[in-house]
């Protein structure tokens, strides 16, 4: 029997093609999950989470993303050169030599004379989302992790979100905690 | 596998190979297609969601939160206001509850100073005038060459026409500023410190209790307002403090409701919001006023205790200069039949509103202040002073105050300089101006403009009057008319980037200081006019830096509040005072002030909390409010004259009136967007001019609303939209104030009319014709 | 037998085979404007639809009127071929296919204007995502896919037999479609009972579907607080004028395709007989609640209302409204009711006034409410911009091209139900006769008829 | 949880109110609405949350002119959101009506359907000077092009405030702790704000004025903004 001419085959393609393409224009604003809608970054130091805070006399969270600790406002903040500086002054002393060991630190002292860290913000709340740490941290009582994901325990830097913090995903847990679920509860 | 299409019609085949090649071919290439489709579309969408989305530097920055108590800088009021800010940023400002005078509120003017501080039309750095006004060129210096060149200047005249002939104008809303500035000059040796004259009615006090400025108005103790024509909810002297005041004295906070009356050609807000509207034929409010005294006198309605004691040239005495006092002037000249002629309202209005003064009392009368195009200004403030003195609410609660002086600390005083006598100094703007025209007593050798824009107003002083001073220096944050005809210009920072402080709320009577502090800081290269003198002084050296030697204003404003802790009287800003300031036992006493903190606890508090306030006044308290040779309230002469009334020229029927919406009160108003959104009053008229007309009047001249109509005047023309508006007087055209500029930033200049350029040169009455474009 | 019959009927198989160069003229012409269209679209999902002539308070314009406008038309076919099935008006034969083609290929047009008018076109799937009943334009958006469904469905099934014809008569590149579409049909008798049976169902299914679509586009409006609008009676009252500009719409493509394609021998005199007395019947009808519209709420005399009212009948928009009643109701009537003018040219006349009417009600309905809402100090006015009218002519361009493309894939006259009414119509219209008919009927058996 | 919902609401003393058009410009600065061009002013695409109507009755010389306030009535029972095809504005538990920007597909239905015509459309993709972004609210978001928005009652100060009032363990007091822009700033102090249902609150106390009314109250829309009209 005789095959199907390519004039049938590319009026069909393109009948395919024209649905396709109509359905993704449609899909173009549709929330996309992070992890994949977009690249992943990258960080300027090879921070190494673990080291600094594994264990039980491991630093604290809060210690270093201080604006997101219990007592101040709202916006989710990384650490600056002068809260690394607390604990690695030694770093302006160091040799060369010995910094050529440690290149994480050695990228330290640059940033010390830039005066800030160009650190890539992983977790990015739109927008349009009130987001207040303290509320779900000193409020609610959450452990980090259970938004951010078991950072403590990476050792390589976090390049993109662990959990994909979708807006199903905050309502699941708002239902669960019979938080609020009004749209402008956190809608602004 | 099974074809869709067979559950749609299940009808048996005759040919099945047919048919199934024909069917798996078409599910191979539909297959085909639609991974290359979804391939492709993945492009396609996210270039799509990315075409629709918002610009990504348009997501405001969060970061750590502080408020800030500053001083807003746009009118002569001057709120204090309480900036939020956002890490550097200022987002949002609102007043401040514990300033007396605005009690947390705002007018739009104050709500949209961040426009003027995050202008893009800034001027970003000192600049040069090479050419001529009219076609500037502009060279940017840095500020040590600025300096470098005033120094140069000053000591060439020093050397030359003498220190005496250098003159300065403002101080209208840096506070600060004015008083570095004057101290610079008598420290330089001049005394042509000019403040600027932001039309404050204080000219009827002048000629009767001969004071001047510092006049207040005690509306909320009030319960009867004559206004004639004041615009008290619009631009009047501080807007905020009277419209809540007189919210509240209508409101009748103390018990009783009060009645606002407004008496005024045009249906203006506060014509719209006062108890009663008295149409009155512009130009002759000073007529009805006396009609009104003239009632208040026939019938015996007027305070006779204290005209006898505090009042003279009541009646023709010995003591008497000219032949009639004022009682048989307003007897003779003002019977309600003859003024009901000349005003358009009728007698029994007039008799009616007399009684109403005389029995709803304290009862107050208003003057509007000055207004362009209109000649009666003292005539007019004159008689409402005359019913003020009739219903003796002179320096009683409810009447005419006069708010007195804070106790500030002075500044340490400065050695006389031999110049400053050389001459008589240039007290006011039109002193200036005749000095700069005639040459004498001397030409002014240097100007220095500090935040005010005279060449825009109804100011003497006029281009062609800046043009004959040969140096002329402009502190300006926005690159106005007056900056645009200076030589060199500073780029002076808005009142949140500055230490400011405020000693007087223009009306108010309460006893208060305004501290403002930097909220940010200056930005664009600008830097505190402030700061620049303290600079230059430092660069001149000798007497002016010793009596300068302040490292920066901050420095010296503390200075000056210092001595508020050591008066020990009055309190700084706090909730005590919200509360109580209502009680009149509080004016009488006030509070024993806090001795607990020390001078410098004291000055930082202060500067914490926006200011310090004494609600004491000693009313009755003729000695300081009665400066006249006579220590009485001089009824002035000029009423025996006729009164200055407006014939309309042969072909120029129609009466000119101006008026001044509130958003555009500010002279930088125009160039923030907010404000021309809101500009316009009371009906909205948004981004442009235009010229209220009576429908009646419209439909004789063929105009309808919107149409662009051309106003015709003797000297001048000017073209804009005509708004036909119910609540403008037949053959009477109303413009605002506050468009038309041909400078300042590329949303104010061209836009609109600029009104006053239809009166003839040196202001005077002017009626106009309107012809249809 | 199979040639003969094609033979008969040959010139159905003319636009399949042959194609002028005034079609590709007219292609061409069609494909232009829609480009233009293409652009003027662009532009607005560039800028926003702040190129558009709307404004606050008037948020609705061009759009919503033609997005009313098409899907009234779209009432054309289905529902009148499925009414004349159902009442087996053998006259129907020749009309059903081209009316079913409009119904499905201006539906698209209808829905498409309501992409126009979204702001954010590309959440358009939260319609479905996130859908929210509580909303008529929900129901709107279901109403409309069902029946478009539905109609797809009832025009394709109605064309299977057609297709086989093509499928063994046309050997060009279009034989493999043909091929797959027609699903093998042969013909044999238990394919034809299966085929009439499903018609039938489709037919039945079809009609309460097409009643509730302009039913809901109403309630678009009627369910809002706005003066004019919210009004009971607009649900039957859409639905009235929808059908009675898809008649016109119709009896317009009629008059064209046996113009160029000269079927006067299938699209015969009687047709516009019949479909002109039908159009008299609803434009009567039409003017009959119009008037009962317009009177309660002259009546009523809510002065928010009046407003509106007068602003319809003297004010701003009185010449559309005035030439609404004159197109709509004084030029068909005067054309229709003299039996001399219900003629063909007479009848396209007609049925371009009751066109140009018809778009003109649904203007003076959307927007003068707008202009004139309840606030008494908010006014509003309206003037489409270039992108909005260039999108209406692309519109109407894009439908001309599909139906225009259609025609050269799918036979325009159903013939297969020709032939069927041509072997069969007379012995069962005969039979039916003689079952009104008392006794057996009186008259003697057609001999040849049947055979 | 259990306990009452706040019913927050608004009383505009139209004796004070001055017409001074503050609460305007408060409101644009706090909500970040971008500065519109004369284009959009004329063509009546202006954004403005808060506005000040006029009304002139009568002839001179007995005109009379009348100010109001007008802004989102928070309806209690809102015609905009029964129309919303995507649930995009709603009405929260404490009375509310938000508009959620990321979910509004721009139909414009809610605006049409509104009697007070309070409900803007983002007729153009909003543009501010690169110096005003400087002074952007980030406590509000940038709308899009192409959505609706409308009052929220400065809905990003009650989420601050019961962020607060949730830190410290209580509830948001019903008076004077979360204020909108626009009341906050009144200079003739003529709006007052609180919780309606909390009797001891002055908003609660005036709304029992003879003064009182509501616009439209006929349409059963049950707003939450409480006029008191001119006592003369």
């Amino acid at each position: 029997m005789k095959a199907m001419p390519w004039r049938m085959a590319i009026l069909l393609v393109l009948c395919c093609a024209a649905v396709v393409l109509g359905a993704r224009m449609v899909l173009g604003g549709w929330t996309v999950p992070s992890f994949w809608a977009t690249p992943p970054l990258e960080q300027p130091i090879a921070f190494n989470h673990r080291k600094h805070a594994a264990g039980a006399d491991g630093i604290k969270c809060e210690t270093c993303h201080s604006y997101s600790s219990a007592t101040t406002g709202t916006f989710a903040g990384l650490p600056q050169v002068d809260t690394c500086m607390d604990c690695h002054k030694m770093v302006m002393r160091m040799t060369p030599v010995k910094l050529a060991k440690k290149p994480g630190l050695a990228k330290l002292r640059q940033f010390v004379a830039a005066g800030y860290i160009p650190w890539e913000q992983v977790y990015a709340e739109p927008d349009y989302v009130f987001f207040p740490h303290r509320r779900h941290i000193a409020v609610a009582k959450l452990a980090c992790a259970e938004c951010h994901g078991d950072v403590r325990n990476m050792t390589e830097p976090v390049l993109r979100p662990v959990v994909n913090q979708s807006m199903n995903w905050c309502m699941n847990c708002h239902q669960q905690k019979r938080a609020s679920v009004d749209c402008i509860a956190c809608h602004k | 596998m099974k074809h869709p299409t067979e559950n749609q019609s299940a009808l048996p085949g005759r040919d099945g190979d047919q048919r199934g090649i024909a069917r798996r071919d078409f599910l191979k290439l539909a297959g085909a297609g639609t991974v290359a489709a979804a391939v492709a579309s993945t492009a396609v969408a996210h270039a799509v969601s990315g075409a629709l989305e918002v610009r990504e530097d348009v997501f405001p920055k969060g970061g750590p939160e502080s408020t800030v108590v500053s001083l807003c800088g746009m009118c002569p009021q001057r709120c204090s206001m309480m900036v939020r800010e956002i890490g550097e940023r200022a987002v949002s400002v609102k007043g401040n509850p514990l300033d007396p005078a605005n009690r947390g509120g705002l007018c739009p003017v104050g709500l949209a100073i961040l426009q003027l501080v995050y202008n893009p039309d800034r001027v970003r750095t000192p600049m040069l005038r090479e050419g001529d006004a009219n076609a500037p060129r502009w060279r940017e210096i840095s500020w040590a060459e600025a300096i470098a060149l005033i120094k140069s200047r000053l000591e060439a005249i020093r050397s030359g026409p003498g220190a005496h002939t250098v003159a300065a104008i403002g101080g209208g809303t840096s506070e600060l500023a004015g008083l570095m500035m004057a101290r610079f000059l008598r420290a330089f040796g001049s005394a042509n410190f000019i403040a600027d004259e932001s039309a404050q009615p204080s000219h009827g006090q002048n000629l009767t209790q001969s004071i001047s400025g510092r006049v207040a108005y005690d509306f909320e103790n009030s319960r009867y307002i004559l206004s004639f024509a004041a615009p008290l909810l619009e631009s009047w002297m501080s807007p905020v403090r009277q419209m809540r005041d007189i919210a509240d004295f209508r409101a009748g906070w103390l018990g009783e409701r009060g009645k606002l009356v407004q008496i005024e050609s045009r249906l203006s807000t506060t014509a719209a919001k006062a108890d009663e509207w008295i149409r009155v034929n512009p130009g002759t409010e000073g007529v009805l006023a006396l009609g009104i005294a003239g009632v208040l006198v026939r019938y015996q309605l007027y305070d006779a205790g204290f005209v006898k004691e505090h009042v003279a040239g009541f009646e023709y005495g010995p003591e008497q200069k000219s032949a009639r006092g004022l009682r048989e002037v307003v007897l003779q000249d003002y019977d309600p039949a003859k003024v009901a002629a000349i005003t358009g309202v009728s007698s029994e209005v007039i008799v009616r509103l007399a009684h109403e003064f005389a029995q709803m009392r304290p009862a107050l009368a208003v003057p509007p202040g000055a207004r362009p195009g209109r000649q009666d200004n003292g005539f007019l403030e004159a008689a409402v002073q005359t019913l003020n003195a009739l219903s003796g609410v002179i320096d009683k609660p409810g009447g005419v105050l006069v708010s007195r002086e804070p106790p500030l600390a002075a500044w340490a005083p400065i050695k006389p300089q031999p110049d400053e006598a050389k001459q008589p100094p240039l007290r006011s703007a039109s002193e200036l101006a005749a000095a700069a025209e005639g040459g004498h007593p001397y030409l002014p050798s240097a100007v220095f403009i500090l935040g005010t824009n005279p060449l825009f107003g109804s100011s003497p002083i006029r281009p062609e009057v800046l043009e004959r001073i040969p140096f002329k220096v402009s502190f300006t944050t926005l690159l106005d008319e007056t900056a645009a005809h200076a030589d060199l210009v500073l780029p002076d920072c808005t009142s949140l980037e500055r230490w400011e402080i405020r000693t007087a709320v223009p009306g108010y009577a309460l006893t208060s200081v305004g501290v403002g502090s930097p909220a940010i800081a200056p930005r664009y290269g600008s830097s505190p006019a402030a700061q620049v003198i303290l600079d230059l002084a430092k660069a001149m050296g000798g007497d002016v830096a010793g009596a300068l030697a302040w490292s920066d204003p901050g420095q010296a404003l503390k200075e000056m509040l210092v001595g508020l802790h050591d008066a020990a009287h009055g309190e700084i800003f706090s909730e005590r005072f919200r509360r109580e300031y209502t009680r009149p036992e509080m004016r009488a006493w006030g509070w024993p002030a806090d001795t607990s903190l020390k001078r410098d606890e004291f000055v930082e508090l202060a500067v914490a909390r926006g200011g310090w306030v004494d609600p004491r006044y000693s009313f009755g308290d003729y000695a300081s409010v009665l400066k006249t040779k006579s220590g009485k309230f001089e009824m002035p002469e000029l009423l025996g004259s006729a009164p200055p009334l407006i014939a309309a020229r042969p072909g120029y029927p129609l009466d000119l009136n101006f008026f001044q919406p509130l958003a555009l009160m500010s002279t930088m108003g125009a160039n923030l967007p907010y404000l021309q959104e809101v500009a316009g009053a009371p009906e909205d008229w948004p981004w442009d001019s235009y010229i209220e007309i009576n429908p009646a009047t419209a439909a004789a001249l063929g105009i309808e609303d919107g149409d662009w109509v051309i106003a015709q005047s003797p000297t001048a023309q000017v073209e804009l939209q005509a708004h036909v508006y119910a609540g403008a007087m037949p053959n009477v055209v109303n413009i605002p104030l506050g468009q038309g500029h041909t400078a300042l930033g590329h949303w104010a200049s061209g836009r609109g009319v600029n009104p006053l350029k239809l009166l003839p040169v040196g202001g005077g009455p002017v009626t106009v014709r309107i012809v249809k474009r | 037998m199979e040639n003969r019959d094609s033979d008969q009927d040959a010139i159905l198989f003319e636009p399949l085979l042959k194609t002028g160069p005034g079609y590709w003229l007219l292609i061409f012409v069609l494909v232009c404007t829609v480009l233009w269209g293409g652009y003027a679209y662009v532009t607005q999902f560039r800028l926003g639809l702040g190129v558009t002539g709307l404004n606050r308070p008037v948020y609705w314009g061009f759009y919503i009127t033609n997005f009313v406008f098409f899907v009234g038309i779209s009432h054309a076919g289905t529902l009148i071929s499925a009414i004349l099935r159902l009442c087996q008006a053998e006259w129907r034969r020749p009309i059903t296919r081209m009316a079913e083609a409009i119904t499905v290929l201006v539906l698209f047009f209808g829905a498409g204007n309501i992409l126009l008018d979204l702001g954010r076109p590309d959440r358009l799937l939260y319609m479905f995502i996130y859908g929210h009943l509580t909303s008529p334009l929900m129901w709107d958006c279901i109403s409309i896919t069902i029946y478009l469904i539905g109609s797809t469905t009832y025009l394709y099934v109605a064309m299977i037999p057609d297709l086989a014809l093509l499928r063994d008569r046309i050997t060009d590149w279009r034989q493999p479609l043909y091929r797959v579409l027609a699903l093998g049909w042969s013909g044999s008798h238990e394919q034809e009972e299966r085929l009439q049976t499903a018609i039938a169902i489709l037919a039945i299914a079809v009609i309460p579907i097409a009643v509730s679509v302009h039913t809901v586009v109403s309630w678009v409006f009627a369910m809002t607080i706005q003066p004019m609008w919210h009004s009971s009676i607009f649900g039957p009252y859409f639905v009235v004028g929808a059908i009675y500009s898809g008649i016109a719409a119709l009896m317009l493509t009629m008059i064209l395709l046996r113009k160029i394609y000269h079927l006067e021998d299938y699209l015969k005199e009687i047709h516009f007989e019949y479909l002109g007395e039908l159009l008299l019947a609803m434009c009567l009808l039409w003017f009959y609640f119009t008037f009962a519209e317009y009177l309660t709420a002259f009546y009523g005399h809510e002065p928010i209302e009046m407003r509106i009212f007068w602003a319809k009948v003297t004010g701003h928009y009185a010449p559309y409204f005035w030439t609404m009643v004159a197109t709509d109701f004084v030029i068909p009537l005067a054309i229709l009711c003299n039996r001399k003018t219900r003629k063909i040219p007479g009848i396209a006349v007609a049925s371009i006034s009751v066109c140009i009417g018809m778009w003109l009600e649904r203007f003076t309905i959307v927007v003068p409410t707008l202009v004139n809402p309840r606030l008494p100090w908010a006014r509003g006015s309206y003037a489409p911009s270039w992108v909005e009218i260039s999108l209406f002519a692309a519109f109407i361009a894009g439908f001309i091209l599909l139906y225009a493309i259609f025609i050269k894939l799918f036979p325009i006259i159903s013939i297969w139900e020709v032939r069927e009414g041509r072997e069969q119509g007379v012995a069962e219209v005969t039979e039916r006769l003689r079952g009104y008919l008392p006794g057996d009927g009186g008259i003697d058996q057609p001999a040849k008829a049947g055979s | 949880m259990g306990q009452a919902m706040p019913r927050w609401g608004m009383v505009i003393d139209l004796d004070r109110c001055s017409g001074c058009r503050g609460c305007v410009v408060a409101c644009k600065q706090e909500n970040n609405i971008a500065p519109s061009t004369q284009e959009q002013a004329q063509s009546s695409r202006m954004i403005s949350w808060m506005n000040v109507i006029t009304v002139v009755d009568g002839d001179y010389p007995d005109a009379k002119l009348r100010l109001l306030p007008m802004l989102c009535q928070q309806c209690e029972n809102p015609p905009c959101v029964r129309v919303c095809p995507v649930g995009a504005t709603q009405k929260s538990s404490q009375g509310i009506v938000g508009q959620i920007y990321p979910r509004c597909i721009g139909c414009r239905y809610c605006a049409s359907a509104c009697p007070y015509q309070v409900k803007y459309f983002n007729w153009s993709p909003p543009s501010w000077p690169r110096e005003f972004e400087q002074s952007l609210n980030p406590s509000v978001s940038v709308r899009p092009k192409g959505v609706i928005e409308k009052c929220t009652f400065c809905v990003q100060r009650l989420q601050r405030a019961r962020d607060q009032a949730a830190f410290e363990g209580r509830k948001v007091r019903s008076e004077g702790e979360y204020v909108p822009a626009c009341v906050e700033s009144c200079p003739a102090k003529a709006m007052y704000f609180g919780d309606l249902d909390d009797h001891s609150t002055e908003v609660a106390h005036l709304v029992r004025d003879t003064r009182a009314f509501r616009v439209m109250d006929e349409l059963g829309t049950e707003p939450n903004i409480i006029y008191l009209k001119e006592s003369t």
